[in-house]
């Protein structure tokens, strides 16, 4: 922690610090071309000289590059200060006529026109180099170099062409003190814009980011794939700009180990992806979306900001924000898209999307109001509390036409996408040119299920959804102690039906973990001492491990036999053991050999 | 070559140092031409190669004939240093191949000093 | 068990009918919820089948089949959780290495392999289950009797 | 040679050697009776076991046979007869007092010959660097070893810790040759004492000055003293590797350093376990291609490290992180090579060389207009005068001595009434110019001011990296301000301006570059402002070079027709019959100037 005077101020600053450090901590202002926070400093324009005294000899520094050290007097004003600065300004104003910024400070420093001329005006590049450092020292790249020296000197890429290494970053543009460097020249060069998977890809999102507002806990993550950190080693611009310094790059994901009385199993739901079927379209054209699609675009916080536009037509900003689009004026609505399809798709019916369907009809008439929607349904499956009233309020408000028919085709015509369905009601082929199709797609369950089920030893059924205990008497429970189930990871199921399941298995789980002694089914395996002869064939098929020894030892001490002995609280009681047991000297309570011939006795008489 | 240790310096300065009087029998006389990149830029090479031909010429296998480094007066190139047995040496300048011949000829072999060509007879002070 | 007799009433009918006697080990966690849903999913399928729950099919000592045949089971069956859905991890598994084995051994005894049967049905297939033992009866009945411990018996006797 | 190097050790192979001639002129004038007697002699004497008698070949002195050449001493006998030798054997190797009436005599007829300590050129020398120069063959170990080389290693390896060389180094009072003048042992201190597990120093031979030519002509010459000064650096600061950052237009030179150094490795005087004293050292040469700016410390790091050769803001210093954040110590070919006679003569003898700030001696390469060009070796304290007219035994063809540049293109021009200036490191700084590595031109009359700026400034406008404004754009316009003027077009306030943005360049550059590019136009201004008011006011360049303001013409008077003029002229300007006076016709000269070179009447006038 050097201290150092400046401008007569004493001050203490970090190690590390630069002379434009510790004067900024003095509240000075020191003009700065070729420093950018962030960005390894070169000391190269020369503006930020300041005079700086350090073993009785007195320098024009640069204030940007040059250490904080111990004991070092600095002046930041003085005639030769000023007189340096202005022929800098002066200097480069004769490079560069045409820069506001070089403009601008001349200006301030009372450089009008300068008295210099250099051949190769007009430019706007003062070579400052930051562009130069910031690719090659901070993005690790080396995409943009100098060529040259002195005079001929030039910011260049490779061989003066673009080249493969730039990975568009963008990040040279954005250190340029003068703008010169117009990202448009490498447009196709810049950086694929990373979907924002929260908001079904309609937008972009940074490679450092929140991945939705209501995420617990709230804080961003990095995503490693993306990061020009983990990519090129360089950049690091979110740890130096981070104040509480909560940026690290060394952490790696971990595995912890938690000791547990219970796992309440709620891994949800994803929708069937509607691309199974072809004659819609969706992923082929923009128009055709998901109905959580439709959902995110309605939402307030949404890509949209809670305008519902057509996919096709969306404008983007600079960031990758949508800014505006064509509203869609007709809206057609398609239910049971993968759900009550037996042969193709999904057999069941997935419970939530009527409801949805309805309430999405609603939401476009009020962000579209002269907006026409359509509904293709099968049948209106609307049994919940309430449930009945709201459908026939969307249908008695005329805010959706409903025609019950399946859809058949979607294409596009004409900048529509037209809807070629069935109403089976009247008998007739139903054609509709809309704007946007919305497709209520099925509940499936998330990806993984099956083998999170596997590792948790519960059951599921052919559609992956897990199996409870018993469908009406155990509904959140699994077959496996201490395992709960809730919401859609078991079948279909909307918010209330989740919410009250959830309530169910949590007190379900506080039952378990409240009790000071564990209770626990009586089945388990006994070893009968006197028999068993310390094969331990038993021991390799215990899953749990769950067989230990004993040493029976007489009353003097002396070892009489070594015996299996088997852990009551780790046994599960499969019986694998009894089976193994040549001596038969392990038998599982209520499943012995004894009772279980006596059982076959009495099945067969 | 094995590695040396500081005992055998002496050694090999014992043997340069009777190779450099010329007293080991098989050398009468030292040619040293001095072959900088100023010397060679002023021709050296040609003085080297009219010495080995006129060694060759005139059958003379008594003679050094060696290389070194600028000595100094380098508007003076070409030059050569000859050190007959016994004598001063003498520094010859702005040398060319005929010069080269007469040299040889008179002085290495004949035992003359050629006056007209040299800039003067014996060594450099060394602090 | 709420299983219900649905097969055809000709049965009681004609007295002569054979209705083979089939023993069941079904695992706890998986064939026997099977059972259970085909029954309260009203799943009718044959009522020949005399159910032995088990903690685990690998709790299913060959001698348990052996005993079963013995007392006069026509046919065997063992039914478990499918191959990784065991609830004891691996209990299944040893079954599975375990009874084929056993079921070559039979036809050394001199019993009809086809006589011991296994099924993999999970807790969620009640109508796996029905199918099960449907197929398994009508193949009972097709392979008739057992009556090879009952003559060893009578000629002892 | 035998004067230079008494031999202390000549007990090792007996008190003398006598080497009688026993060719075939010799032994018809009865050499081998005085062998014989030689023989007989000593016996007697007892000497058999000190004294060695040897029958060389025909030694080609025939005409004085027999000789007898006495070693160690060299002394020459000559036309000796038997009868002689006990003379000789009491006299010379009992006594120590050679026979003078047996020795050698030129004949009274030989024309005299100079010796080389009468010549100016060489008696104001003193060797210290160039001590090896045209005496050993620069490509073999065994012939530097034989002039002493690797005893300075070998005594500090033996008996010095790495603290007492940095003493001794210090003491010495030697300071860096590459132009700044720090005190080499305190560098040295640094370095070792800077945090770091592994240490780097570097050779700069990356001479870049125009003209100069120390660094190439010490590494051509004798490259092994570079390389004993690197181990002893090496010892001393902790370093295991060394570079020789050499600049690629040196092809000789750098074959040679490879030579010395595979040969050095052969030896084991490089590489692991140095005289088995448990240092390891090696060194690698790196080639530069040629840029000036790589002479500057931090430039050279960056460009050894393969980046682009530019300077960066010190400190850092790269005695606390240079190479690959190594602490780095940089030292100059002609420092280094002053560390083994430091080490072997001690810091009291190389101290009293010099004046009170600049100890031993400098070596310069003195080009331009002087009779005597070429590499000279100078104790610190000659003055210039000495330099240019005493060794380079002043200007050719009679002209006017007008101005000296030391320091190279950074350097500044120092005028004739400064010629009585004894050169040290302060006393050039204080005339506005520096020490540099020792380049020095010498200027006459005909040399304008203002065009030796303009030339100068080209050079580095040229050479300057780029990276700052001051050096990028400032030097640059300050070349342009001087192009104008040369070119009749200076302006009235060209002068103060050229001042204004030499303090500026001066003040604010980056590095040393920027920081003493001014130098050549802040000297020529303090010491020949006329000129330049010349050209801007008057329009006229008084030493007649700058060709926009110049007329060439032809004295009438003084023009004897003897048409060279006229038969140089590549435009035939010139017309007139021989031995009559020639004109010159002004529309059609191109001011080539070959005319006025070549009269030898001085007829051609130039205004």
């Amino acid at each position: 922690m050097p201290t150092l005077t400046v401008n007569r101020q004493e001050i203490e600053v970090a190690d590390g610090a630069t002379v434009l450090d510790a004067a900024k901590a003095c509240g000075l202002e020191i003009p700065t071309l070729c420093h950018h926070r962030g960005v390894p400093s070169a000391g190269a324009c020369r503006i930020c000289v300041v005079e700086a005294t350090s073993r009785g000899r007195t320098r024009l520094i640069a204030s940007c590059a040059y250490p904080a050290e111990e004991g070092l007097v600095v002046q930041t004003e003085s005639e030769r200060i000023k007189r340096s600065r202005k022929m800098t300004l002066e200097l480069l104003l004769a490079r560069c006529p045409e820069s506001e910024r070089i403009q601008e400070m001349a200006r301030e420093l009372g450089v009008d026109t300068p008295r210099f001329k250099t051949e190769n005006r007009n430019q706007k590049c003062i070579m400052c180099g930051l562009c130069v450092r910031v690719c090659n020292q901070v993005i690790g790249v080396g995409a943009v170099c100098f060529s040259g020296r002195g005079q001929t000197r030039e910011v260049v890429t490779p061989y003066k062409e673009l080249s493969d290494v730039c990975i568009g970053c963008g990040a040279c543009a954005v250190v340029c003190p003068t703008g010169c460097i117009d990202p448009a020249e490498f447009r196709d060069k810049l950086l694929e814009r990373i979907p924002n998977e929260f908001n079904c890809g309609f937008d972009s999102r940074r490679s450092i980011y929140v991945p939705f507002p209501q995420a617990v806990p709230n804080k961003p993550v990095i995503d490693r794939e993306n990061c020009i950190h983990f990519r090129t080693g360089g950049c690091g611009a979110c740890a130096q700009i981070c104040p509480a310094g909560a940026i690290d790059y060394e952490a790696e994901d971990e595995f912890t180990e938690e000791k547990v009385g219970a796992i309440v199993v709620t891994t949800g739901y994803q929708l069937y992806n509607p691309a199974a079927y072809e004659e819609y379209g969706y992923g082929r054209y923009p128009d055709v979306v998901t109905s959580l699609e439709f959902e995110r675009m309605v939402s307030a916080s949404g890509p949209t900001g809670g305008n519902v536009y057509r996919p096709s037509t969306f404008e983007y900003d600079d960031d990758g924000k949508i800014v505006g689009g064509e509203k869609p004026m007709v809206c057609v609505f398609v239910k049971c898209v993968g759900s009550r399809e037996e042969v193709k798709h999904k057999p069941y019916c997935s419970n939530i999307c009527c409801m949805y369907t309805a309430k999405h009809t609603m939401l476009y008439e009020h962000k579209v109001h002269d907006g026409q929607a359509f509904v293709f349904y099968m049948d209106v499956r609307a049994p919940g509390k309430n449930y009945e009233q709201f459908v026939r309020r969307v249908a008695k408000e005329k805010t959706a036409t409903y025609i019950r028919g399946r859809v058949a085709k979607i294409f596009p015509r004409n900048g529509k996408m037209v809807v070629w369905g069935a109403d089976t009601l009247s008998g007739n082929q139903v054609e509709i040119d809309a704007d946007l199709v919305v497709l209520a797609a099925a509940v499936v369950p998330s990806s993984g299920a099956v083998d999170l089920a596997q590792k948790l030893r519960i059951g599921y059924d052919e559609h992956e959804f897990f199996n409870e205990a018993h469908p009406k008497l155990r509904p959140v429970e699994t077959n496996t102690a201490g395992i709960f189930l809730a919401g859609a990871c078991q079948a279909p199921r909307d918010i209330p039906e989740t919410v009250a399941q959830a309530s169910g298995a949590a007190a379900k789980a506080l039952g378990l973990v409240v009790r000071d002694e564990y209770e626990r089914e009586p089945i388990v395996a006994c070893v009968d001492e006197n028999t068993c002869n310390a094969c331990f064939n038993c021991e390799p098929v215990c899953a749990y491990g769950a067989i230990g020894e004993k040493e029976i030892r007489d009353r003097k001490g002396n070892l009489v036999k070594i015996v299996a002995e088997v852990n009551p609280g780790l046994c599960q009681g499969c019986g694998a053991c009894a089976v193994t047991c040549r001596s038969n000297s392990i038998e599982v309570e209520g499943f012995t050999d004894a009772e279980l011939y006596a059982e076959i006795d009495a099945l067969v008489p | 070559m094995p590695k040396i240790r500081p005992e055998d310096l002496e050694a090999i300065a014992m043997r340069m140092r009777r190779q450099a009087k010329l007293r080991d029998g098989t050398a009468r006389a030292r040619v040293t031409v001095h072959m900088g990149t100023c010397g060679i830029a002023a021709g050296a090479r040609k003085i080297m190669t009219a010495l080995m031909s006129a060694m060759e010429e005139q059958g003379v296998d008594d003679v050094t004939l060696t290389t070194s480094g600028c000595a100094g007066l380098c508007s003076r190139e070409p030059m050569m240093t000859v050190e007959i047995q016994g004598e001063a040496p003498v520094k010859y300048v702005n040398l060319d191949e005929n010069k080269t011949r007469v040299i040889f000829t008179e002085h290495v072999l004949g035992g003359n000093i050629v006056a007209d060509y040299a800039l003067g007879v014996g060594s450099e002070r060394v602090a | 068990m709420e299983a219900i007799q649905t097969t055809s009433t000709a049965d009681d009918d004609e007295q002569t009918t054979f209705e083979p006697r089939i023993v069941a080990f079904l695992c706890n966690w998986c064939s026997y919820a099977g059972a259970d849903l085909a029954g309260t999913s009203r799943l009718g399928y044959p009522p020949n089948i005399r159910i032995v729950k088990l903690p685990c099919t690998g709790r299913v000592d060959p001698l348990f089949i052996l005993k079963a045949f013995e007392r006069g089971a026509d046919m065997v069956l063992v039914s478990g959780c499918h191959p990784g859905d065991c609830h004891y991890t691996s209990g299944n598994y040893h079954a599975r290495r375990k009874l084929p084995t056993f079921r070559s051994l039979l036809e050394f005894m001199g019993i009809d392999p086809r006589r011991f049967q296994m099924s993999w049905v999970s807790a969620a297939q009640g109508g796996k289950w029905s199918q099960v033992v449907a197929d398994i009866t009508a193949l009972a009945t097709e392979l008739g009797p057992f009556e090879y411990f009952e003559r060893i018996r009578d000629n002892r006797n | 040679m035998a004067e230079q190097t008494s031999p202390p050790t000549a007990h090792h192979v007996g008190r003398a050697q006598l080497l009688v001639c026993a060719g075939t002129g010799c032994v018809s004038g009865r050499s081998l009776k005085v062998r014989e007697a030689l023989l007989e002699e000593i016996d007697k004497r007892g000497l058999k076991d000190e004294v060695k008698i040897v029958a060389t070949g025909c030694q080609g002195f025939c005409a004085q046979g027999p000789i007898m050449i006495f070693q160690p001493d060299g002394i020459f006998y000559q036309k000796l007869k038997p009868e002689d030798v006990p003379l000789l054997v009491e006299e010379h190797l009992i006594k120590g007092r050679p026979v003078e009436k047996f020795m050698y005599v030129p004949s009274a007829g030989e024309p005299p010959i100079p010796k080389l300590s009468d010549i100016d050129f060489f008696n104001k020398q003193r060797l210290i660097v160039l001590r090896n120069r045209g005496l050993i063959d620069p490509e073999k170990i065994d012939e530097y070893i034989g002039r002493e080389g690797y005893q300075a290693l070998a005594k500090v390896l033996a008996s010095m810790t790495p603290e007492e060389v940095i003493d001794e180094m210090t003491r010495s009072g030697l300071r860096g040759r590459g132009g700044a003048g720090f005190p080499t042992g305190v560098k040295w201190g640094f370095t070792r004492k800077a945090p770091g597990d592994d240490k780097c120093i570097i050779c700069n031979a990356d001479e870049g000055d125009p003209g100069a030519f120390m660094d190439r002509s010490i590494i051509e010459s004798d490259p092994f003293s570079v390389l004993e000064g690197m181990a002893i650096g090496a010892y001393a600061i902790g370093a295991s590797h060394g570079y020789v950052y050499i600049r690629e237009e040196y092809p000789l030179a750098m074959e040679r350093l490879h030579i010395a150094i595979d040969q050095a490795r052969e030896y084991g005087l490089l590489g692991e376990d140095i005289f088995g004293c448990g240092l390891n050292f090696d060194i690698s040469v790196f080639r530069g291609a040629g840029a000036f700016v790589c002479g500057e410390e931090t430039s050279l790091i960056s460009s050894l490290e393969g980046r682009m050769p530019e300077p960066r803001v010190r400190p850092p210093f790269p005695a606390q992180s240079g190479v690959w954040n190594m602490p780095t110590n940089i030292n100059n070919v002609e420092t280094w090579a002053n560390v083994p006679v430091i080490m072997r003569r001690g810091a009291e003898w190389f101290s009293s060389i010099g004046t009170d700030t600049s100890k031993g001696t400098k070596v310069f390469s003195v080009v331009g207009n002087v009779n005597n060009t070429g590499l000279v070796e100078v104790p610190m304290g000659t003055t210039l005068r000495e330099i240019v007219f005493g060794i380079g035994g002043g200007i050719p063809n009679g002209r006017k001595f007008k101005a000296v540049q030391t320091g190279g293109p950074s350097g500044g021009c120092i005028p004739a009434s400064l010629l009585d200036l004894t050169i040290d490191y302060e006393r050039l700084g204080e005339v506005g110019s520096i020490m540099g590595s020792g380049g020095l031109i010498v200027m006459d009359e005909r040399t304008c001011m203002v065009d030796v700026a303009r030339y100068f400034l080209e050079f580095l406008v040229d050479e300057s990296c780029g990276k700052c404004t001051p050096c990028r754009e400032g030097v640059a316009q300050m070349h342009g301000i001087l192009e104008r003027i040369c070119a009749g077009q200076g302006r009235d306030d060209d002068i103060e301006m050229l001042i204004e943005l030499a303090e500026y360049v001066k003040d604010s550059s980056l590095c040393a570059l920027g920081g003493t590019a001014p130098n050549p136009v802040l000297s020529t201004l303090k010491y020949f402002r006329d000129e330049y008011t010349a050209h801007i006011a008057d329009g006229k360049c008084p030493a007649g070079v700058c060709k926009a303001l110049i007329q060439y013409s032809i004295s009438a008077d003084a023009c004897k027709g003897c048409t060279k003029c006229a038969r140089v002229c590549p435009v035939g300007a010139i017309t007139g019959a021989k031995k009559q006076p020639h004109t010159l016709d002004r529309s059609k000269c191109i001011k080539c100037g070959a005319c006025y070179e070549s009269c030898s009447f001085d007829a051609v006038l130039v205004e």
